[in-house]
């Protein structure tokens, strides 16, 4: 794929290891926020290739783990209600609520579809308008936009039978929470590059300043990575904390302003409890008065729904940084990706998963 | 999160009142929502991310990119020094 | 009553703890699947062969022995049909104990409300398939289910073949030093179905490489090369192939991630909906173990066929890890190619 | 591209017009189902083999070979379950040309949400069929499909058995003048299924007759007799079975009804539920056409078989009416025995 | 089974149709009306055993043959609709209506079950709150009381989900119809024991009288339907015109006064069109105004389904004993079992479809 | 029409207000309802249609009924003629 493939080529990054190796004379301890840049670190190895004592800590950048599980609980509440066909992203089938998960309320009749977009669901609820059709609409800044257009399409064309479960959550205040944390380790970010595609640069300086941490816009291909991880390298060593932008070919310092405005015209910012941290406030959004009845926890009676955690799982303290996820002990034992005990062990981006599934070798190694 | 990959609008038409394309990422070419860079015409990149393009790929920035990257070494050869 | 179970109390074993009951995933042939088999089937049956065919006598002769069932939707799809991969799948299967297949089965399960007509063009693709890989359909049987999950097919093959004297294929054979040769592309087979299915659907140049490869094998054993292992790489693909055959043999595999060979339009759909390669069907692609010295000789002869002009070495069998198979990537760093869980499921975040 | 078959403007062979879609009767073993049979499928595969399995030559050797699909709900019922029904329907058509039953195949066909103690018990049941009739599950496979009709297991096994030379049993040897031989009660198994499906439950006291029946043929070939054919009347029952033999071997069948061995309970069920015994369902019993000369010596030596006590002769093969089943009445009138045409249904009215 | 095995002893039949033998010195023509009784009559071959000249016609007993084919397409239509589940005798499902039948509404994706009993309907209705459960309430006289009862105790026990497809029709109506034809040959009637099990003999008296035909109530085995043709060949020589009750040990010449009762206070009298005869005034139920909240008619919204029967068919004369099945031209030909045009080929009981089964044999000698 | 067979009633017990019997039809065991037969009792028969008791059956009457005809053959041979 083109202006893909290309950031993935083995002698540039060796360039690039290089010029972090050279720059590099401490240790230091930078956080990428995103999945996606966990995911491809782990995938293509990256961090085997830093120096040592530059460590990435994997941060809670992964909406499926992020989910609360109440939301979950409520998703497979409505899922299994007779005639609702529930449309989802794939990977949120096998999150885990407090005793299933979506996978195994399909199997036990639901109707329950993997969609590729939001708008499929909307295309789904026009093709079935006597069958209750709900998006399970999570996601960070980057899939807010598009779970906003289809409601407001939905309300735009008349299509009464659509509803959306909405548990989006936002970026920037979970950088302040973590680094809010009295034992948070974490000296610099790697920013969510998709995530500023929509929302620009602008929230990101006054966290820089206020926690003296450098952060730089980084992208999702292995170059882009070194080089989010070089830029940040360069100025930990030099004593700065400025914002930079890495991913510049998809990211401009004011976002994408026609997706902040339907954002703005849908949804309303909220506190959110996020899956293994707890409330983090005015850290989502939900939909807007306007919109309330397109949703699905309002049109389905899922207010009892509650739920807790299992005690033994720290994803909490693998999302801020605080653990590593091997040296959980619950790890490759009670947790794994067949049967995960917590939020980061269940996405394929999630920081114990990604360890589980490329790291195996190196740590029954250990 | 949030995978996102570059694809080419091949085509641009409108569908309920919303501009849709035909997007290309290589071997692949999936219909995707224009609504969000409503600029954006044929021939040009989009960065795509569930069915939507959240952005315009900045072509020349991701030239200029490359370049330095491919420059960096050389750089160090001549210079013995790492550029900010 | 029954072999030692107590229904009465029944626990399932550990591994299948997790769900007690069926999901998608317990079909993926990654590691739910393989769980089915070794926690539930095996102990049910007794002593049984594994792998994909059996190689059991029959008076004077040894045969192979295998079924599939495909349940494949849609049951139409670029490259191919239902009836193509029930032909080749069993085909194949034989083809990598090493045999000649001879005779198929066909058992068709139909949804009520199914067309005629489709079940027409589906038996015509048996037939077809059965022809170009010299097979005989010689019996069948048909049954009717109630509508449920729509109309569709499901299709049984079962298939015998004859094993000449002094073949000896199987995972347990696998041994360190190894080379793993691959017949040709990855990914090819599930990019072309999953760009048909519903809810995921995208354009593509991709097609299905269904085919019959028992043909490659005879030319590969008529190299005379002592081959240990053969396997198609079908669901689950590659990663599960290889991660079954590494266990079975007790040996390590070690990939060299830039020698796949991943089609460009294979890596673009798996970047789009976030899938490994690895992990995606094959229909019609052999992965084979021979010894080092060996391998060119094999290759070449593989390379001379048209089910085999993509044939490369993707890797070596070592002796570190057994078990495990472990990719080195391209930047140099390494990482373990898992057994798939389950179902494969696209990733958007 | 495929067989001279023009899908572009398909026509349905004349007798399937009347249904553009499947429907529950085309899997009843009756009418519908040879149909399927004899316009869809055998034209597409090309020459093929008829009756429940194939006998065909391997190496040096003959073997039997057979398929059959299981969908039968409930999956478990009086006397058996699906597990039992999937070996010794298999073992069962085999033994029906002749062959010793050696291997079996059992793929399953899983619908998500059964309960995996359910899998476990029919896979146990399989198991312990197997062990009993002395046959080895050497491969397998499994799938899953979408939840739809509700949980479920479809089961499919294929059977290789040997075949002693000399022996030649089939369809196209009944001749006139051939005593028509059962070995036992008729229609039992039906009836015990059907008092426990759903909308038509009843207490019978009938349980499931489904038995492995190759020891039974053994002895019968033991005899040395020249035992012409052999068929177990499975679906569509004692009709459907003598209908096909007629066919197939251009002869005519006449029934004696008083010496039909139709157990009361049996007959009362029928009552009940307006069926008629003949087309209900068997899993235990077989046909036999055998030179009446032979009759005695045949019967003989089925009655001491624990699977043939109940053995007697039921009708003869005749020049006449080739084709076609008939049966004097106890009355002394006759009446036409025809081929069920799909569904067994229930008569209210 | 008790009290029924005994009356097919072969013996004693042998002793009945030489009675009948020695009895008869003309050639008579009388209809059984029943179409258990002509199925009975085919499976034994007992008209085969009868003196020649005593021809047995088959009339219109079939319900499932005589529903209206304009009935079938409103229940093929109910049966369609999504979420209903359609509850139905065996025998119906093979019934074609203008189009297809309810086998090939249910391949469709139809939830269509068979059920042994109308109150197996009312029990799926009460397990499914949520969705419209039809039963399709066809019939005689006998079995009027049983989807009476039905619906009395889905009004009496509350279950607003069930509904009730109606098309009972009467016997002694269609006697007096058959009768009025100009073409009739018919000289006696076996009238149907069950029904008389019900209504008791009391409508007969006065269609014996008016028509002078000989009446005898008959049961269903062969000892009984040989009993009920040698009462009639009896009275028919001795040029009598009684009813006579051959079925005593199941008829009571007050029949069941409790059914009755059921009957009178579920149903009223109306028009029914008989399916290959015509509109018979006054020969069928319907509900009565208290349960027509329970008509499926009402509740779905068929009032628009209209049909037109096959004109190559000829049921109507086979029905009304003017024409032997095998007469017909189309019979075995365009019409078979399998493919039924007609009403009296569809069920196994209808007169075409027992000629076609049990007869075959003898047609292709012919 | 109107297929019925004699059962003969095991026990009686009400549901939903209504007499429901266990009926024994030999080989078969069905539960039947006694609304139109309110005064059977345990042990006696009756004609079942589609799950109801239509009517009482007389065994007294279908004992005679048989006996007659056993007597036919037998007055016949005696005196040769056929009675009424
Ligand atoms: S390994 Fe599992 S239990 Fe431990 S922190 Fe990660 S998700 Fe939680
Ligand atoms: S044979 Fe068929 S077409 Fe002819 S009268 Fe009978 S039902 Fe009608
Ligand atoms: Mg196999
Ligand atoms: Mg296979
Ligand atoms: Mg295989
Ligand atoms: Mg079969
Ligand atoms: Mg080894
Ligand atoms: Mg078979
Ligand atoms: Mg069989
Ligand atoms: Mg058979
Ligand atoms: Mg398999
Ligand atoms: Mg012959």
């Amino acid at each position: 794929m083109k202006y893909l493939d290309e950031f993935g080529n083995p002698e540039l990054a060796h360039k690039l290891v290089d010029e972090i190796h050279a720059a590099t004379t401490r240790p230091w301890a930078m956080m990428e926020v995103c999945g996606g840049q966990t995911h491809s670190i782990i995938r293509h190895g990256i961090d085997q290739l830093l120096p040592d004592g530059v460590e990435m800590i994997h941060g809670p950048g992964c909406p499926v783990c992020v989910t609360p599980l109440e939301i979950i609980d409520k998703a497979l509440a409505i899922a299994a209600q007779p005639g609702v066909i529930f449309c989802s992203f794939g990977d949120m089938l096998r999150v885990p609520g407090s005793s299933q998960d979506l996978f195994a309320v399909k199997s036990a009749g639901a109707d329950v579809r993997v969609v590729y977009s939001p708008l499929d669901a909307l295309t789904i609820a026009r093709d079935n308008p006597s069958r209750p059709v709900v998006f399970f609409g999570i996601g960070f800044e980057t899939t807010a936009p598009a779970n906003a257009m289809t409601v407001y399409q939905a309300r735009r064309l008349g299509v009464p039978n659509f509803s959306l479960l909405v548990s989006h959550v936002l970026v920037p205040p979970a950088v302040a929470a973590i680094m809010e944390s009295p034992r948070c380790r974490v000296q610099a970010f790697l920013a969510a590059g998709h995530v500023c595609s929509v929302m620009g640069t602008g929230e990101y300086p006054p966290l820089a300043a206020k926690y003296r941490v450098p952060i730089v816009v980084t992208g999702f291909e292995p170059l882009d990575i070194l080089e989010g991880i070089r830029q940040t390298i360069v100025q930990l060593e030099a004593g700065e904390h400025e914002v930079r932008n890495a991913y510049p070919r998809a990211v401009r310092a004011e976002g994408n302003p026609a997706a902040m405005a339907m954002l703005d015209d849908v949804f309303e910012v909220t506190d959110r409890t996020w899956r293994g941290i707890g409330m983090i406030p005015r850290s989502g959004w939900r939909l807007a008065a306007k919109y309330r009845e397109f949703d699905a926890e309002e049109r389905f009676d899922v207010a009892g729904v509650r739920a807790a955690e299992s005690p033994l799982c720290r994803s909490g303290e693998v999302l801020q940084g605080l653990l590593k996820p091997h040296q959980c002990e619950a790890f490759g034992k009670q947790c794994t990706p067949r049967s995960p005990l917590g939020a980061t062990m269940v996405s394929s981006e999630g920081a114990c998963a990604a360890y589980y599934a490329y790291r195996r070798l190196e740590l029954v190694q250990l | 999160m949030c995978l996102a990959v570059p694809g080419r609008i091949l085509s641009i038409a409108e569908a309920d009142g919303v501009p849709m394309a035909d997007v290309d990422f290589g071997g692949v070419r999936k219909s995707v929502c224009l609504q969000y860079v409503p600029d954006a015409s044929v021939g040009e990149y989009v960065v795509v991310h569930v069915g939507f393009a959240i952005q315009l790929l900045d072509e020349r920035s991701a030239q200029e990119t490359l370049a330095n990257f491919e420059k960096m070494g050389l750089i160090e050869e001549e210079f013995g020094e790492v550029p900010r | 009553m029954t072999a030692g179970l107590d229904f009465e109390n029944w626990t399932c074993p550990v591994p299948l703890r997790d769900t007690p009951t069926v999901v998608m995933g317990h079909g993926g042939g990654g590691a739910m699947s393989a769980e089915l088999v070794e926690h539930l089937f095996l102990p049910a049956y007794g002593p049984a062969v594994q792998g994909d065919s059996a190689v059991v006598p029959v008076g004077a002769e040894r045969i192979a022995f295998s079924t599939d069932s495909y349940v494949v939707k849609p049951m139409f799809f670029p490259g191919g049909s239902i009836g193509d991969l029930a032909v080749n799948g069993t085909v194949n299967d034989l083809a990598m104990s090493g045999a000649t297949p001879l005779y198929l089965s066909v058992a068709f399960i139909l949804q009520e409300g199914t067309p005629l007509a489709e079940i027409g063009r589906i038996a015509a693709a048996v037939g077809a398939a059965a022809r170009a890989a010299g097979v005989r359909v010689v019996t069948g049987d048909t049954k009717v289910v109630d509508n449920g999950s729509g109309d569709g097919v499901y299709l049984n093959t079962a298939g015998v073949g004859l094993v000449a004297a002094g073949v000896d294929i199987g995972a347990h054979r696998a041994a360190a030093g190894d080379a793993v040769l691959i017949s040709g592309d990855i990914g090819v087979h599930g990019v072309a179905v999953m760009s048909v299915r519903e809810g995921l659907e995208f354009d593509t140049t991709v097609v299905s490489d269904s085919a019959p490869l028992h043909g490659l094998v005879a030319a590969m054993l008529g190299t005379g090369a002592d081959i240990h292992t053969l396997r198609d790489p079908t669901r689950g693909g590659v990663a599960a192939s290889l991660n079954e055959i590494a266990r079975a043999g007790a040996v390590g595999v070690e990939l060299a991630e830039p020698a796949l060979p991943i089609p460009a339009a294979v890596a673009d759909a798996c970047s789009l909906l976030g899938l490994d390669p690895l992990q995606v069907a094959n229909e019609g692609k052999l992965l084979a173990f021979v010894p080092s010295a060996e391998a060119d000789t094999v290759l070449a002869a593989m390379r001379a066929h048209p089910h085999g002009a993509g044939a490369r070495q993707i890797g070596t069998c070592v002796a570190e890890h057994p078990g495990m198979v472990v990719a080195r990537t391209a930047l140099g760093g390494t990482r373990v190619v898992n057994m798939p869980i389950g179902e494969q499921l696209p990733r958007i975040c």
